[in-house]
């Protein structure tokens, strides 16, 4: 797994970077004023001397000039976080690529838009963006609030039910970006992250035309076996696998689950011990998931694990 | 030497109106009640703000039981502006006699009320427009009910219980929020009964 | 006034004493089981908040160790999420409304009086009722948190999540019913305040001689009256929501769940300044007493006091930027956010030149209120961030946001309050706490926070949002999360010697004089602790610094109050002239079992809405029993009254 | 008097609130311990013997009761049953239910399904969610606590909330 950032101090895009030089002027100001006050402050109580004694008229005038140095960098710190705001409001553009992301309890459902049906890719808790395109990200919710926040590509927005927040993001340089639920949203808020992934156009293209496909057939004996627990057994209530009769919607995707780097929307890496920790005991990884223990038995679980590996 | 002092004996044992404690204590009250159903209105407002239509699925409420115990209400403000004054000149026959007849006024428009709900053409739990609208009168009616038990009790104490001056006070206070929940009605009856009709 | 003023045989020694002796078996609390639960005193009530308060205190403050143990380290599993959901949740519930808002009232209840020479606070059965409530509201939650039925959706309940589908079993709607609780509490506990200002207030003190602290608490008393109805809207319709189907915030049946943000924060922030003024006025008091000088600007003070007030009502989107609202009115209140430091800023500039111009003590509560300038400054500038739109899209809900606040609160309120404490012990136990241990607690302090909640800075900027009850190893956040931990240890010893210091010295500290700081306000006009009729004879004020005025001495006193019963001076508001005198009510058992009763009503309609109804006769019952005076005390002079204005009335016809 | 009243409440909590509250993720022992007979009719050969009443594991659980609710709708049971008025399937507001409305009858109804449509889910659905959606299930026809069952969902109000239901007969075999 590649190293990962989740950080506002490291901007990989236009908008993160205008915020964070907001955050940075703001940074030193504050810091300026901070030092002088307790400078005052100190001075203040550290005098012995009391024959200098200021007189009140002396004492009125400086008052009143702080405040007026007060009042200015305040308008200063107005003028520049509203003109920040502008800044990243206008970074919209026509021919973005346009992704719908619905928040559930507790994980992300991805939806590539596109106009022909049969493009549109599903996949979950894992974005994939081409390199210095305008991203529209729309935001819905199917249970309680979430907030969208990918922090090195910029600040967050919420997911919130019966409403569309929109969401402009554009990553300049390609690597894996780490996101995080931010509106506290249940029992398991804390593992509700997903993973956003910056590559060059073709890779992008590369990667969304492998998402339409659908599942590859299992070849070996083991991974048919796991197949048909999958369609007949309990998997199928919940999850899609496309190219197959399991066509459970209220679960994560798992057509290419194989090509995520992460499981149970980044609470573990996406390795065979991991996957298999999960399903055997979903409530041990991840307490209060919606996932049940499935109680299959272990040579079940290995040949689940084997065809869920096919899913590329 | 002795300091000098100032002599306070002759001063009165009660007073009226905003000099008396208790009115400030009525006048903190009804500025709390008051947030409360601004804070309701306001609700209503921004509720209606996101619907499209208004009122959502439904008939306005009939005018007919509303009018009327708006009507009621307003007449009541005259045996209530008597028993003020009679408190104010502690003129105990007349005081008891107006709270009487307040009361009544009080014990009418509570039952006008039922019929009120009964004419709100919606349930609260069939929508938003139905919950704020049930909420709104219900809460009024909360105002109706603790007032008319505050005077019952006042006017009971006025005909048996020991006699004090605070009770004049209490009196006249009483009357002052009897006014209260008089106007807060205007507002509530307007959003209730007339803004469905103009939305 | 002061000219009617003449000397009189009332005021030999020997008098006064004989009155005194009077006054006492008069205004003497009841003793006994039903006694204890019948007093009314605003002194004992004050007590009894300001202790209660502390003591929700220390529980919070468990709860946030806990926490800190579950995030000292990555993947800790100590707790669990759902344990750990509730124990956020009942932290900051309790901090907010169990401990911050009584504390402060807490302070108000005992000192007003004590401060405008007043001899008891307005509707003190009232007063009485409102500690029961807050009691109870305390027991209640932490009787429901033993049994697993703790609030776990944050101290904001956002719906849906605290709504009827997501807020499985009865846990949202005990922090519904807490607020119910607190609420009455509060508003209740403000009417008094208002009104003992305005009406109670020594002859002469008129409103430009009110001291600072007064005038905080009246404007704090004004903030609860104006804000705490929008969260009993707030509570009250999501109580409805999950009980009866009320559809207020379900966005299928035309409700909204940013209704709920509007009214929720619309209380929730003034509550900020609602914790905060009365600290300020605090911070005033003590920089005057230790600098021996009257705080500079007066006017300027008590202005910045009201603006803070009227701006704090106007700044709540402010937890909403990211909600997706539209831009342009998002930059109002980012104005307004950003603005409402400059009052605050004033102050602090006041206080600075106090300091400067006066001749400063570093006596303890002086070190408590230097803290509160080192720390809420740092405060105050972050919220300056939070208020800029763009970079609260990155801060809001990460432990930014969480440091931001403690600097605040911690800063702005507990530092003051823990100096007040110092300052003002002497005043209510009689006794001295140790100067030492007072320094020994505050240095560790200081730094133990700064250890604990600077890192959360950048944590948030690195990217941990708030309320999670774990993260993983790979996000590098372990290293400042244990630093915080291990500065929250050093908090909590360093309270945990304040409070050896509070309990070692109520037995062995040294007996306090009147006046042992020479400070300038009234209450320090009588003994230590005070007597429960507060002065005798009752003062009158000629200027600001009653205290520190030249004529201290042959400053007139107020005689004639009959002592045979609790006969209270009502002056006017803006002057203070005598305007006549109030019987006050005697002790009595109703206000706790009215408490009991309106209790009984919020916890029963958490299970059916029938509680609402059948509650209500107690609580009649109960407000009968308070209302109804006690028999045969009826003054003989109001006949003779009634009958003469008959008369007249009669010959005038 | 009232006092006592409060008392009682109190003392209730603990029997009421901690069942209520508990949220059992772990899969139940009691939940993976299936009755081994489970009789579909009262009709039994020579003399009745009584069948002893059963309790369903998230009978008096909030938690329980309220997955089993997301379940009836994830699994599409509304698209035969309604919300409980019945359509293609029977309804499950009533008491008159073809094979018994106990429990342990419920479980074995959904897992080994029945005859006329009602599919067998026993081995797709895990026996914890079974239990669930036998509590929800339950819950319809308000043979659960009113304090542990579901308040209205944020979606349209086709009906009332299980909470707010009125019971339509005594409770049968199937509760305490």
């Amino acid at each position: 797994m590649p190293a990962i950032f989740q950080s506002a101090l490291h901007p990989a895009g236009p908008q993160a970077a205008s915020i964070s030089h907001l955050w940075w002027l703001m940074f030193w100001t504050c810091s300026a004023v901070y030092v002088i006050v307790i400078a005052a402050l100190l001075v203040a109580i550290s005098r012995r001397r009391m024959d200098t004694r200021p007189s009140d008229g002396t004492l009125r005038t400086s008052v009143v000039t702080a405040a007026g140095i007060t009042v200015v960098i305040l308008f200063g710190l107005l003028f520049a976080s509203v003109a920040t705001g502008r800044a990243v409001a206008s970074l919209g553009a026509a021919e973005a690529l346009v992704i719908d992301i619905t928040g559930h309890q507790w994980w992300w459902d991805v939806t590539y838009e596109n106009p022909t049906p049969s493009l549109q890719v599903k996949t979950a808790n894992e974005l994939h963006i081409p390199v210095g395109r305008q991203i529209r990200i729309q935001l819905k919710s199917s249970d309680v609030i979430h907030s969208f926040w990918v922090p090195n590509l910029h600040g967050k927005m919420d997911l919130i039910p019966g409403r569309q927040n929109l969401l402009w993001l554009q990553a300049d340089k390609p690597g894996v970006y780490r996101g995080q639920c931010a509106e506290y949203c249940g029992v398991q808020h804390a593992n509700m992250a997903l993973t956003v992934v910056a590559e060059s156009s073709d890779d992008f293209e590369r990667w969304i035309m492998a998402q339409r496909q659908p599942a590859p057939p299992p070849s070996t004996p083991e991974q048919q076996h796991g197949l048909q627990i999958v369609e007949r057994g309990p998997c199928a209530m919940c999850h899609n696998v496309t190219g197959t009769v399991a066509g459970g919607r209220t679960a994560p995707d798992l057509t290419h689950v194989a090509t995520r780097s992460t499981i149970a929307a980044g609470t573990a890496p996406n390795t065979r011990g991991y996957l298999a920790g999960w399903i055997a005991d979903p409530q041990h990884m991840k307490p209060g998931a919606k996932m049940p223990s499935t109680g299959l038995s272990a040579e079940e679980l290995q040949a689940v694990l084997a065809y869920l590996e096919t899913l590329r | 030497m002795t300091p000098k002092a100032i002599d306070v004996s002759r001063l009165p044992a009660y007073a009226f109106g905003h000099r008396s404690i208790m009115w400030w204590g009525g006048a903190s009250l009804m500025l709390m009640e008051g947030a409360m159903f601004a804070m309701l209105i306001v609700s209503y407002i921004y509720l209606k703000g996101r619907s499209p239509e208004w009122p959502p699925g439904y008939f306005a409420p009939v005018l007919f039981w509303g009018t009327l115990n708006t009507v009621v209400l307003l007449a009541s403000a005259l045996p209530n502006h008597f028993a003020k004054a009679a408190a104010e000149r502690l003129d105990l026959r007349r005081l008891q006699l107006w709270m009487c007849v307040a009361l009544v006024f009080g014990v009418g428009f509570v039952v006008i009320r039922v019929f009120e709900f009964r004419s709100l053409n919606v349930w609260w739990d069939s929508n938003a427009y139905g919950s704020v609208v049930w909420t709104l009168l219900g809460f009024h009616t909360l105002h109706l009910v603790t007032d008319v038990l505050d005077s019952a009790v006042l006017t009971a104490l006025l005909f048996v219980g020991p006699l004090q001056e605070s009770h004049f006070t209490d009196a006249s206070e009483n009357a002052l929020y009897w006014y209260f929940v008089v106007i807060t009605w205007l507002p509530v009856y307007a959003f209730i009964y007339l803004a469905p009709r103009l939305a | 006034m002061m000219e009617g003023a003449t000397a009189d045989p009332r005021l030999e020694p020997a008098a006064l004493a004989r009155e005194a002796r009077e006054l006492a078996r008069t205004w003497r609390e009841p003793e006994g089981f039903i006694g204890w639960f019948s007093r009314i005193d605003h002194k004992t009530i004050g007590v009894r908040f300001i202790v209660t308060a502390f003591c929700f205190f220390m529980l919070a403050g468990l709860l946030a160790a806990a926490m800190r143990l579950q995030l000292a380290q990555p993947r800790n599993t100590i707790l669990g999420p759902d344990l750990y959901n509730q124990i956020f949740t009942m932290h900051g519930i309790t901090m907010m409304f169990l401990f911050a808002v009584p504390v402060v009232l807490g302070f108000g209840i005992y000192f007003v009086p004590l401060m405008i020479g007043a001899r008891a606070i307005a509707f003190p059965r009232l007063l009485a009722f409102a500690y029961w409530m807050f009691l109870f509201s305390g027991i209640f939650l932490y009787v429901m948190f033993l049994l697993n039925v703790g609030p776990d959706r944050g101290w904001f309940s956002y719906v849906p999540l605290a709504g009827p589908e997501y807020g499985i079993g009865k846990r949202a709607d005990v922090w519904a019913q807490l607020v119910s609780f607190t609420e009455t509490s509060g508003l209740s506990v403000s009417v008094c305040l208002i009104v003992t200002i305005f009406k109670l207030r020594a002859p002469g003190m008129a409103l430009n001689r009110i001291p600072l602290f007064v005038w905080a608490e009246l404007v704090t008393a004004f903030m609860v009256a104006a804000s705490m109805p929008s969260v009993m809207v707030a509570s009250g319709t999501l109580m409805m929501d999950r009980l009866v189907g009320t559809q207020f915030y379900n966005q299928a049946e035309g409700g909204d769940p940013i209704l709920w943000q509007h009214l929720f924060w619309f209380f929730a922030h003034p509550e900020v300044y609602i914790i905060f003024l009365p600290a300020q006025g605090i911070v005033s008091m003590i920089i005057a007493t230790f600098t021996g000088r009257p705080v500079f600007g007066y006017l300027a003070m008590v202005l910045s006091l009201v603006a803070t007030a009227f701006i704090g009502f106007g700044v709540w989107v402010h937890h909403m930027f990211t909600t997706g609202l539209p831009q342009f009115g998002t930059s109002f209140f980012t104005a307004a956010s950003i603005m409402i430091v400059v009052p605050s800023g004033v102050q602090i500039f006041c206080w600075i030149a106090t300091l400067w111009s006066g001749r400063v003590r570093f006596a303890t509560p002086l070190l408590y209120a230097l803290g509160f300038f080192m720390v809420f400054i740092m405060g105050g500038l972050t919220g300056v961030m939070l208020a800029a739109v763009p970079l609260d899209a990155q801060v809001h809900d990460t432990f930014f946001v969480v440091a931001h606040f403690h600097y605040v609160l911690i800063g702005g309120s507990v530092f003051p309050l823990l100096g007040g404490v110092h300052y003002w012990f002497p005043k209510i136990a009689g006794r001295m706490l140790s100067e030492r241990l007072g320094k020994i607690a505050f240095w560790p302090l200081l730094i133990g926070f700064n250890m604990t909640f600077f890192p959360q800075h950048i944590l948030g900027l690195m990217g941990m949002p708030r309320r999670v009850y774990t993260y993983p190893v790979e996000m590098q956040w372990g290293a400042l999360n244990l630093l915080s931990s291990l500065g929250a240890l050093t908090m909590f010893a360093a309270l945990t010697v304040y409070l050896v210091n509070v309990l070692v010295s109520l037995r062995r500290g040294a007996v306090a004089t009147e006046n042992p700081w020479g400070a300038s306000s009234l209450e320090w006009s009588t003994s230590s602790p005070p007597p429960p009729y507060n002065f005798h004879p009752a003062p009158t004020v000629t200027g600001r610094e009653p205290l520190w005025e030249p004529d201290v001495a042959e400053r007139p006193v107020v005689i004639g109050l009959s002592a045979d019963k609790r006969d209270v001076l009502v002056t006017q508001l803006m002057d203070a002239e005598p305007d006549h005198r109030k019987e006050f009510p005697e002790p009595t058992v109703w206000p706790f079992l009215t408490a009991v009763a309106v209790g009984g009503l919020y916890i029963g309609s958490i299970f059916t809405p029938w509680a609402v109804v059948w509650g209500a006769i107690p609580t009649t019952i109960g407000l009968i029993g308070w209302a109804w005076p006690r028999k045969g005390n009826q003054p003989r002079h109001l006949e003779r009254e009634i009958a003469h204005r008959h008369r007249a009335a009669a010959e005038h016809a | 008097m009232i006092r006592g009243v409060t008392i009682v409440l109190l003392a209730a909590l603990p029997l009421a609130g901690c069942e209520r509250e508990t949220r059992r993720y772990q899969e139940l022992p009691a939940a993976s311990s299936r009755p081994s007979s489970t009789q579909v009719s009262d009709l039994v050969p020579g003399l009745p013997t009584p069948s002893p009443p059963f309790l369903s594991p998230y009978q008096e659980n909030a938690y329980g009761i309220a997955e089993g609710k997301r379940l009836y709708s994830a699994f599409n049971c509304n698209g035969c049953h309604a919300m409980g008025g019945g359509g293609i399937g029977p309804a499950l507001m009533d008491y008159k239910w073809i094979y018994g409305s106990s429990p342990d009858q419920i479980y074995s109804t959904i897992s080994q399904g029945r005859p006329n449509g009602m599919p067998a889910f026993g081995g797709r659905v895990p026996t914890q969610q079974i239990w669930q959606l036998v509590a929800y299930v339950q819950s319809l026809s308000v043979q659960v606590p009113r304090d542990a069952g579901p308040g209205r969902d944020d979606d349209m109000s086709a009906r009332k909330s299980e909470s707010r239901l009125d019971r339509m007969l005594p409770r049968t075999t199937g509760h305490r």
